[in-house]
């Protein structure tokens, strides 16, 4: 009994992550310039990836795969937002202007 | 195990075991050049002992690490590879004796150190090719002679060495990969890897398209890294912008060695198998040949630059070669491998001969050369008699290989006949280009603004290796024993179903 | 069935083709060595394509191996670990190459660097 | 299953090998290139060829792509664009494609146990490791002992390349130089101020090479062994490189002692042979190295895969750092 709630639940995990990872593709795809898609990009990053990682840990039960899985999930947790920090101090420092930002304050005439 | 014995695998090893030791030394006058030389030597006082060994017992195998052939890597030394590796490391003692002064004259003291270093991994990776039976084994080390071949001919004086190294690099990776690429399908349709071991279980293959393939990917792959007729515009290029001591040691060996690899693999692999289809494949290689030697030649003729022009000779001389072993006969497989030889001995001493000169008179062009023959009488000498051996005089080098080549080509009947004629319209352009810089040696003046006063003989080491090489283009061209009783113990292997 | 058998020499002929056009083709020096990378590439799928055993597992025998279990061929993977330090060292001199001959010529465009050797 | 995951992973290697030739921007392209790397050593996990999928993550993921990156800095990033689709070459290729699909329904299947590349050697390995040099990972057995005389020139390869760009890149350019590379990347330094970066970068990079010496001692346990090992420690000193300067990364290891370790490492592994040669054996026959063979061989190829990673690690250190510290134009 207990063994088919684990399996229902880590199922149920990796369809998530499936799906965050379908809606941060999405994301992707129609955001207007790099610093919303940065947004769309972390959704896939982090929330979809720790489901799967999850569901795979109840998926293998106690084992040393579980452990390693544990371990990519602590590493997954500090390298993805770094990166995407990295990626937009850069894009800024590079002198990429931010879309939207700039549409609102030309209209209200503040600088951006 | 007595020393003798383990002299297969030292011959690759003991270059191989002081090159890193060699990068590390400082660049202190000329120490790395005398460690490159001394290795060097050696290793060809090694080369002459397993010839020796081989024209007595036949040929040695070597296991190493002790597995057995076909689970572990095998050294076999054949007649071929014998002469092989005494043409690579006799090539590199010369041209590091003759080329000391012209390498410090052309590359900074500060670099020698490295170059050297360079100098004796390409020549480990030349020798590792001729030792190997083991078709990756022998992709593995052209990848290491490759590599310090692109070091070496990009240490050049101009700036124009960086590009022709870099297209030289691209080239050469390219034939290293298609030469993968037809190993691959090999190893996919026999599942080994030895040579020897491939050609026992290709037979029950033969006639599957995949081999063929893999006998086309192979050709290619090695014709590129010959430089064989349309693929040839890096090697004149190579020749020219690179120092020119590692000209001499590139023109008398590198490009030889891919067409040893050529060698072995028609004859111990596709001949026996493939039957019809072998004779496809060579068959094919013909018009690139007479294309290679024609129009080799009649570039050469019209060159200004004597370096290139000797490149553009090269591949004249390389289309013979490959004439003889697309003819897939015993007699062609003879008179490739004399060539090999004889080829080896001219193209060093012309080199030498153009090293000397271009020491003293600073630029390889022809017309700025005028005059040399009255300034260096000895030089241009050996540079006119080494020129007859490579036209095919009699009593020279030139003219047994030349001799025996068109004894295999007139094998052919009616085509013979054809191809004999241009074979000597070849050595006619031949005439041509070795007279045009005769006549700008002997007979013109020198250009007005050249100060003669400082062009005096070349060093004396360069003279001694140039004259060394000439005396060996004559003695062979009277008593061409050694090359001729080797070429005929590979023939009779090969054919006679010895191995 | 035989598409997911064959496919993945398909897919090496792709790469091939891909690969060999960027080089053949392509003026500038890093997208040549890109290509050459890709051609590369290509090789090490074919010979590991070879490898494959239908349900056998990485050829690792920890413990006593029981009888039925295959494994995948490990001849392959040696080579293609040798192939592909090999193109590491081919593309590292590559490069190399490239920054001297910009620094030289001032470009690592094909057209650019033959129109200076001409002028010269 | 796996076959259709293999399937997905091929497609999409073709789409990005494709993108990679036609992206313009020199940047993108080597993105791509990394792109293009992964998904091959995902690919290659796919194929049962764990030691290859590393190696090739390390290397040609990693490490390849920084050299890349590090060689765009220093030449141009935008690739001249000629727009005309030359036909000829295409056509050329097509034929040679055309050829090779055709003998692609004569070669064995994906997976088929009758190829003859599984009959003849391959068996023979899977029987006589766990007899003659009884260590779980076939691959580090055939790599260093049945065939290592391969590995040796392997080494010797990546020993030539290291020394080749460094002969190369030690023509200074003649051209006056206006800023000392320290004194840029000091002023990198100053503008990018990567401080969130530097933290998990001082995290990360101590994790990353102890993983790198993980993967090299217990090569002979699991996957790994000297080349995955030195591309994963080469990938954490470029990393330092990347964060905290060049300059830093040069002064923590310096060229003279790169190029003396990449030189002990090769001729550690040829002397491990010659050792083998005086004791008696054949050259790199470990047997002769101990009383009982099978500790000689697990003895040998501890010293030649140390060899192969010390070679490995110092020589792409000793590019990145010539590269990356040579001064911009």
């Amino acid at each position: 009994m207990m063994g088919m709630i684990l399996e229902w639940l880590s199922w149920l995990l990796l369809a998530a992550g499936g799906f965050f990872v379908l809606v941060g593709g999405v994301g992707v795809m129609r955001m207007p310039d790099l610093y919303t898609r940065i947004h769309a990009a972390s959704v896939t990053e982090t929330l979809g990836t720790m489901l799967i990682l999850v569901g795979l840990m109840l998926h293998s039960g106690l084992e040393l795969a579980t452990f390693k899985l544990l371990a990519i999930l602590v590493f997954l947790l500090f390298t993805g937002p770094v990166s995407s920090y990295a990626l937009g101090n850069t894009a800024l420092l590079g002198g990429l202007k931010p879309e939207l930002g700039a549409q609102d304050a030309s209209k209200e005439g503040c600088e951006p | 195990m007595s020393l003798a014995a383990q002299f297969p695998v030292l011959v690759v090893v003991l270059p191989l075991f002081v090159a890193p030791l060699l990068a590390l030394l400082a660049n202190r006058g000329n120490l790395p050049w005398l460690v490159a030389i001394v290795t060097s030597a050696l290793t060809f006082a090694m080369a002459i002992a397993l010839t020796a060994q081989v024209m007595q017992t036949g040929v040695i195998y070597y296991e190493l690490g002790n597995w057995p052939v076909p689970f572990g890597i095998g050294l076999t030394i054949g007649p071929l590879s014998a002469m092989m590796l005494m043409i690579i490391s006799g090539a590199s003692t010369v041209a590091l004796a003759a080329g000391r002064e012209s390498m410090n004259a052309e590359v900074g003291e500060e670099h020698q150190a490295l170059l050297y270093s360079c100098w004796l991994l390409a020549m480990t990776g030349l020798l590792g090719i001729a030792v190997t039976g083991d078709a990756f084994n022998i992709f593995v080390f052209m990848e290491i002679s490759s590599l310090a071949s692109y070091v070496l001919v990009a240490n050049g004086p101009k700036r124009q060495a960086l590009t022709a190294s870099f297209k030289y690099l691209v080239t050469g990776t390219l034939g290293a990969t298609f030469y993968l690429i037809g190993v691959g399908y090999l190893y996919m349709m026999t599942g080994t890897l030895n040579i020897a071991d491939m050609a026992t279980r290709l037979a029950d293959v033969s006639d599957t398209l995949p081999v063929m393939i893999a006998g086309g990917f192979v050709i290619l792959g090695v014709a590129l890294k010959a430089a064989l007729f349309p693929m040839h515009a890096w090697m004149p290029n190579a020749y020219q912008y690179a120092p020119t001591p590692v000209a001499i040691f590139f023109a008398a060996c590198a490009t030889k060695v891919a067409l040893f690899v050529m060698l072995r693999f028609q004859y111990e692999l596709f001949l026996p198998n493939l039957g019809p289809q072998a004779s496809f494949l060579s068959s094919w290689l013909i018009p690139l040949c007479v294309g290679g030697f024609l129009v080799g030649s009649a570039v050469a003729m019209f060159e200004r630059d004597l370096k290139r022009m000797l490149g553009y000779s090269s591949v004249a001389q390389l289309g013979y070669i490959v004439l003889g072993i697309s003819l897939s006969s015993s007699a062609g497989v003879t008179a490739a491998m004399i060539h090999f030889f004889n080829h080896a001995l001219i193209k060093a001493a012309l080199f030498v001969a153009v090293a000397g000169m271009v020491l003293r008179f600073g630029s390889s062009n022809i017309e700025q050369l005028a005059g040399v023959g009255k300034r260096m009488p000895l030089t241009t000498l050996g540079f006119v008699l080494a020129g007859v051996s490579l036209i095919g005089v009699p009593l020279t080098a030139g003219f047994i290989s030349k001799w025996y080549l068109i004894q295999a080509v007139l094998e052919l009947g009616g085509l013979g006949i054809l191809l004999t004629i241009l074979i000597l319209v070849s050595s006619l352009m031949a005439v041509v280009y070795i007279w045009k810089v005769v006549e700008v040696a002997y007979f013109k003046e020198p250009v007005d603004g050249q100060s003669m006063l400082g062009v005096r003989e070349a060093p004396m080491p360069l003279l001694v290796m140039l004259w060394v090489l000439v005396f060996a283009n004559i003695w062979f061209g009277i008593d061409p024993s050694i090359p001729i009783t080797l070429a005929k113990q590979e023939a009779a292997g090969f054919f006679g179903g010895a191995r | 069935m035989t598409l997911l058998g064959l496919y993945n020499y398909w897919i090496f002929i792709l790469l091939l083709v891909v690969g060999l056009y960027a080089v053949l083709v392509k003026g500038n020096y890093v997208k040549r060595m890109i290509g050459l990378g890709i051609f590369q590439a290509a090789v090490f799928l074919l010979y590991i394509t070879m490898d494959k055993v239908e349900g056998g597992t990485g050829p690792i025998m920890r413990g006593v191996p029981e009888p039925g279990q295959l494994y995948a061929n490990p001849l392959p993977q040696v080579l293609i670990l040798t192939a592909i330090v090999v193109g590491i060292a081919v593309t590292a001199l590559g490069l190399a190459l490239a920054i001297r001959i910009r620094e030289e010529y001032g470009s690592i465009e094909e057209s650019d660097i033959r129109r200076q050797d001409q002028e010269s | 299953m796996i076959s259709l995951l293999g399937f997905m992973t091929l497609t999409l290697v073709a789409v990005a090998a494709i993108a990679t030739v036609l992206a313009t921007n020199l940047f993108v392209a080597s993105m791509w290139f990394g792109i293009f790397s992964l998904l091959m050593a995902s690919n290659f996990f796919i194929l049962d060829a764990a030691d290859v999928a590393l190696t090739e993550a390390a290397v040609g993921a990693g490490v390849s792509t920084v050299l890349f990156m590090g060689a765009l800095a220093l030449t141009g990033e935008k690739e001249a664009i000629r727009a005309k689709f030359s036909w000829f070459p295409m056509a050329v290729l097509g034929v040679l494609a055309l050829a090779l699909f055709v003998a692609t329904f004569q070669q064995p299947m994906l997976g088929d146990p009758l190829a003859p590349v599984h009959q003849h050697v391959a068996p023979w390995y899977l029987e006589q490791t766990p007899l003659l040099i009884n260590i779980p990972n076939v691959v580090t057995a055939i790599l260093a002992s049945f065939r290592g005389y391969d590995t040796l020139g392997e080494v010797i390869v990546i020993f030539t390349a290291g020394i080749g760009v460094l002969s190369v890149l030690s023509f200074k350019p003649k051209r006056r130089q206006t800023i000392s590379s320290e004194a840029l990347a000091a002023k990198v330094r100053g503008v990018q101020h990567h401080s969130i970066l530097r933290v998990v970068g001082k995290l990360v990079i101590p994790l990353l090479m102890l993983f790198a010496l993980v993967v090299q001692f217990h090569g002979k346990y699991t996957p790994g062994g000297g080349f995955s090992a030195g591309a994963l420690f080469a990938a954490a000193v470029m990393l330092y490189g990347i964060l905290e300067g060049a300059d830093r990364s040069a002064k923590a290891m310096p060229e003279k002692a790169m190029l003396r370790l990449a030189a002990v490492g090769a001729t550690l592994y040829t002397g491990v042979g010659l050792v083998c040669l005086l004791l008696g054996g054949a050259f790199l026959d470990y047997n002769v190295l101990w009383s009982d063979p099978l500790i000689g061989q697990y003895v040998g190829i501890l010293l030649v895969e140390f060899g192969v990673g010390l070679t490995v690690t110092t020589v792409l250190i000793l590019i990145f750092n010539a590269i990356a510290n040579r001064p911009t134009y």
